[in-house]
């Protein structure tokens, strides 16, 4: 047992921290710290800084120019990350689709498509949830009928995350209706300005645009896009879901909420004293802490346990419901310090010159509580891993 | 001890329901009564006692109405209380709304001190939280003058007076006040001012209480019809027996607000008491309600278009206003010391 | 709407506290505050007090010797017995078996055994759980054959409360194995006197002496002891379920058990300061003290709505899990209250001088806060009551 | 960074459970090296670590072992930091049992004021919650001597010394010590005697660990093997989902009692916290373990006879020994600050 982190963990950290004072733009970072919805040109930059200096390709293989980052090392990069304020990383592309193409993708498609998911050229989105599907993935409807060389596809995907921006997107489509529902799904790539594909924005409990409905209408998509063989998508699609879960818990982005929750509550005054000294808040924030500094080591044991070789499994579902639980435990915790200054409620998807009238850390309390309801929905609800976990690690 | 409501309480309740259900609009409120009923006869009305606003907010809050019903019974109770009957009569008709601008930066819950002040006539300071100004004929706004608070009628179409509005989490809206030395009419001290904050928290309370049930039957419904793999999830156990806690809550929320009703006459640290516990409670409710309806609905529920949204907004809302969870649990302690 | 008693009950709430100031023996009450255990002679002592007074029969039928209480007058009596620290009733001859001879029974039967109630003559016991059973009470094996004028009853009981002190008990037995487990079952009186009956203790968790099994080994037993008709039982056990739930939430005791908690937290001294100034122990406790307000009037609705003619039906149900959570909350934080007090764990089972060394409200805290996990799980699971509002409240 | 235990202690938790499983006496426990592991090399051992402390009381609580183990590493540690290796090398040889008579009534949880106190090589005073200290055979025993206080070794079968003994709620026994002019020998001054109960509260968090694994193994088996209507009780989804929830909440007192075991020897403060967090998680942890294994028992684990409830007692007494969830919470918040 050892809790310390090697000589070289500890070297590659301070290299993540200065690369980020060196790289990170002050703005981003206030908005990212303030919850303020990033642009596009936002999103690019940084993924350019990151691609620059090779962070972004860090977990891919050597073979396909990464530096083969272990699972600890993933960690430590998320948490400063996290810390620093950093726009998180579009996963779609990077962290998704790249793992899917370096190991069941053609030669050519790795050739063609890799190179672009770094450069930016390709914004890739996510093409797997349906209307009525949710947690039961294989239940899609979206049909790929094969004709000649190309695929016609016709059908509608939801949540689709930042899809406005996208350029491409990767889906989950039915080319087989025998079998079980899992079996007769293809893993199609399919480029956004093919004709035939509407994007319609969904606005979110929280008033903001982050998500998308998007509508196949006889799409055309040459049979290429195919990756791997047809009806095995479904494998492809379960390689992607359980081969980037060190992060699941999500603890970076909770310990710096807590971070950032400490500092509000210095600020934000009640009976004329910091709310911190108020004993209620005060046992609220320390349970907090105390429950954080416990999921952070079950992380890294399970982060840990990753790079000895152990799949992390179920592991991961007992950390998505726990880090989902405690992630919005601090956005709560949050909501509630701001006291009354919850009530104004602005998105920026709404008209007319609205600013929020309180101090900028009451700004967006309400919306990211709001909006971060879907972290114990989407990607399995938490009722789903308790299902999992049931099967996999107590065997009843 | 009788736990039903009186016959005239329950028709009132009935015709609201449906009204709302039409789509009534301010007009509609006045002439079913609903204004009439924040008064007690003294003041003009016909109702006034805590029952009679418990009945109405639980119906405002069930269709989730955003109409500024509770702005009528806090501004237009301390406008009654200073005797202005004629201005008593006009709200109570539907011809005059009107709100209160209190709250000030940096007060969070309390009530004071203020710090806004009133000069020759003539009122300055900055007021926040004061919901459905915007659109308000006539504002009650607290001041200090000769060094006491005291209370004032504002025109927010003054001179000196600048609203900015945005809309609030519970529906309606809210805004932020700056008067510049906007002119300013006496109306009295500010001495029922307790008294009808905790009158308007029983209201919050009761509209929590009808959200509650929208929530509840909406989570219902979809759970009955709404299917995964194969069967409609209401059949999953694990979610049925989440289900029933979610509904024993809403009793014993149900509960806390008949309490406060049944109090709010009483002398004040006796009031402020089953405030505090009933504001306590319901906000500890409000949240587990919203949560749960919103994780048993799955994503559906986190889109504005559905209209689980707003009414999750609308509970989760519940703990900002007039003093959160914590709020009342250290009065609560401190009044049964 | 009106939270007050009439006139009429407030004079019946006066008339009992006078009635228990008078009668109550001080000692009894010091044991049920201190939760020491009570002899036989302790609860026939209050049995006839009780009776004389007419108490015992409050509730039942006039046609019986009965008052027809009110469920009102029933909850403020219990309420004022618990506040007095009076023992429970032992509830059934008098609130069980009565009911049902009094809806069921024969003339014979009910002339006979009533008297012998009230008298204290007759100490019943309940023989309806069976080792293996639990919630799933008609899955009972228990067999009583006919032979002649006699059934022959083999088998085995448990969970017979205060089974030691009992000279008869009534008794769930399977007489026809056809058609669903309810049917086939018969309601039988059983003279615990007669040969081929044996009791056996069942030490319990806290380390007292409650419950008992109770086996039956070629048991005699005349068939004129027969309730109601044969294979009947299931429906004269049901109504004695759902017959008297007023006091299902227990209120009283746990409104008692806060009363007890705030003078402990008087006493008990922590940093040199009464335990009741902690910040978070006073948390706790306004917290309950919250709750116990809004749970006394959602049984006040109930009850009155019992009096109104509405079945309480499946809002029992709701009163039953939120009772005995509150229950064993109040239990909980008196074992908290009483710090390391609750260490020495003393019961009247054991052997040698054992006395527990701390203040006498520290004594029995540990055990009763153990004992009393048992009532989320007797009367039907909390689990299974789940199962009961989610048909009948919820329609899922 | 590494979660993994060195090979020596998995060698000696295996070796260990085996010898537990096989009913290990105290000679069996001094002979695989249990006791040795309590203390350094320095002091005679070959262990004294938090990782050592950690794996020895897992095993021990997952056992329900009654054995005096964490005495021979509280009151055995001071004994050492008092310099005295002869008594040492006994207790490592099991020749010795000891004990610790430190609290009195009225301290409640916290470590001080003592009042007993020693005049002329004498003690008196009252001590409390002396855990195991019948049997032992020699107790070690804080009291205040010119001014300050100090450790004395007393004789438990001398002159003036009475024990009243129980059972303990977390098994083996608890003792009220009156001692009246009993004759004591000076030990050394209470200088790390914060130190000593960190370990012991380590010890008891491990403990708890190894008794939460046990209430686990037993309510899965039970889940897969008890029917109610027709069907094992573990295929119902809301016991499934519920049991998820208690092994997750099982890996968070894991996790924090790893925290904790990594800190035992860094500063007091930093040590401090880090035990303060691991008894307040841990104390609620156990609470919920030993409660949910009950509730989905049901009857059965409601009797003394059946395994569960000397598990369930042993969790449910972490919370009363070295401060309980409240205690360290606050404590938590203080060196937070």
């Amino acid at each position: 047992m050892d809790l310390n982190y090697t000589a070289e963990e500890m070297a590659f950290r301070e290299e993540v921290r200065a690369f980020l004072k060196a790289k990170l733009p002050p703005e981003i970072a206030a908005k990212v710290a303030s919850a303020t919805q990033l642009s596009k040109a936002d999103y690019d930059l940084w993924h350019l800084a990151l691609a620059e200096q090779g962070y972004l390709s860090g977990p891919w293989p050597k073979k396909f120019g990464g530096q083969e980052w272990s699972a600890v090392q993933k960690h430590i990069f998320e948490e400063e990350c996290a810390l620093a304020h950093a726009p998180r990383i579009v996963p779609f592309g990077v962290a998704m689709l790249a793992p899917v193409l370096q190991a069941f993708g053609s030669k050519e498609q790795q050739d063609y498509y890799l190179p672009r998911i770094l450069s930016g050229e390709d914004w890739w989105c996510q093409g797997y949830s349906e209307p009525g599907a949710g947690s039961d993935l294989a239940s899609l409807k979206t049909r790929a009928v094969r004709e000649g060389d190309h695929y016609i596809v016709n059908g509608q995907k939801t949540w689709t995350t930042l899809g406005q921006y996208a350029n491409k997107i990767f889906c989950l489509v039915r080319t087989g209706t025998e079998g079980k529902p899992q079996e007769g799904i293809s893993f199609l790539l399919i480029d956004m300005e093919t004709p035939g594909i509407e994007v319609r924005p969904i606005i979110l409990i929280d008033g903001e645009h982050e998500v998308n409905e998007v509508w196949f209408t006889d799409v055309k998509v040459p049979v290429e896009n195919l990756v791997g063989k047809e009806n095995e998508g479904w494998t492809y699609a379960k390689y992607l879901l359980t081969h980037e879960r060190t992060g699941i818990a999500g603890v970076g982005g909770t310990n710096a909420g807590l971070q950032a929750l400490k500092r509000l509550a210095h600020s934000e005054m009640q009976h004329g004293r910091p709310l911190i000294e108020d004993p209620l808040f005060a046992a609220r924030l320390a349970r907090f802490e105390i429950e954080l500094m416990a999921m952070a080591t079950f992380n890294l044991r399970t982060v840990a346990g990753a790079d000895a070789g152990k799949a992390p499994g179920a592991e991961s579902s007992m950390l998505k419901i726990k880090g989902s639980i405690m992630r919005q435990q601090i956005n709560d915790l949050a909501r509630r310090a701001v006291g009354p200054w919850a009530m104004p409620f602005v998105s920026e998807q709404m008209e007319g010159n609205l600013y929020h009238p309180g101090p900028d850390y009451s700004a967006k309390a309400s919306n990211v509580y709001l909006n971060n309801r879907k972290i114990s929905i989407y990607g399995g609800s938490n009722e789903v891993q308790r299902g999992i976990i049931t099967k996999a690690i107590l065997g009843l | 001890m009788d736990f039903n409501h009186t016959e005239e309480r329950r028709m009132l309740a009935d015709s609201l329901r449906r009204s709302l259900e039409r789509g009534a609009d301010w007009a509609a409120l006045a002439e079913l009564g609903v204004l009439g009923a924040l008064f007690t006869e003294d003041e003009g009305g016909f109702g006034g006692q805590g029952f009679d606003i418990a009945v109405i907010f639980e119906e405002l809050g069930r269709a989730g109405s955003d109409a500024p019903v509770l702005e009528a019974g806090l501004a237009g109770g301390l406008i009654a209380d200073a005797g202005r009957a004629d201005l008593v009569e006009r709200i109570i008709g539907g011809d005059l709304k009107v709100a209160l601008a209190h709250a000030e930066p940096g007060m969070r819950y309390d009530l004071g001190p203020v710090s806004a002040s009133v000069h020759d006539g003539h009122l300055s300071g900055r007021k926040s939280f004061a919901t459905n100004a915007e659109g308000a004929d006539l504002l009650v706004v607290s001041a200090v003058a000769q060094g006491k608070t005291a209370l004032f009628l504002v025109d927010p179409k003054a001179q000196g007076v600048t609203l900015h509005t945005t809309p609030a989490l519970m529906g309606g809206t809210i805004s932020e006040i700056t008067f510049d030395r906007a002119p300013a009419e006496p109306l009295g001290d500010a001495g029922t001012l307790e008294a009808r904050v905790a009158a308007a928290t029983l209201a919050v309370c009761a509209d929590a209480l009808g959200a509650m049930e929208t929530a509840k039957a909406m989570t219902l419904d979809y759970l009955r019809t709404r299917k995964q793999f194969g069967v409609p999830i209401g059949k999953f156990q694990a979610l049925q027996h989440r289900m029933a806690d979610v509904a024993i809550e809403i009793e014993m929320a149900r509960s806390a607000l008949i309490n406060l009703a049944g109090h709010l006459s009483a002398p004040a640290p006796t009031r402020d008491r089953h405030v505090s516990a009933a504001k306590n409670l319901i906000g500890r409710v409000a949240r587990l309600v919203a949560e749960e309806a919103i994780q048993m609905h799955g994503g559906i529920a986190m889109t504005e278009e559905y209209a689980l949204s707003d009414v999750a907004r609308r509970l989760v809302a519940v703990d900002h206003r007039f003093g959160d969870e914590d709020w009342h649990l250290a009065r609560f302690m401190k009044l049964s010391a």
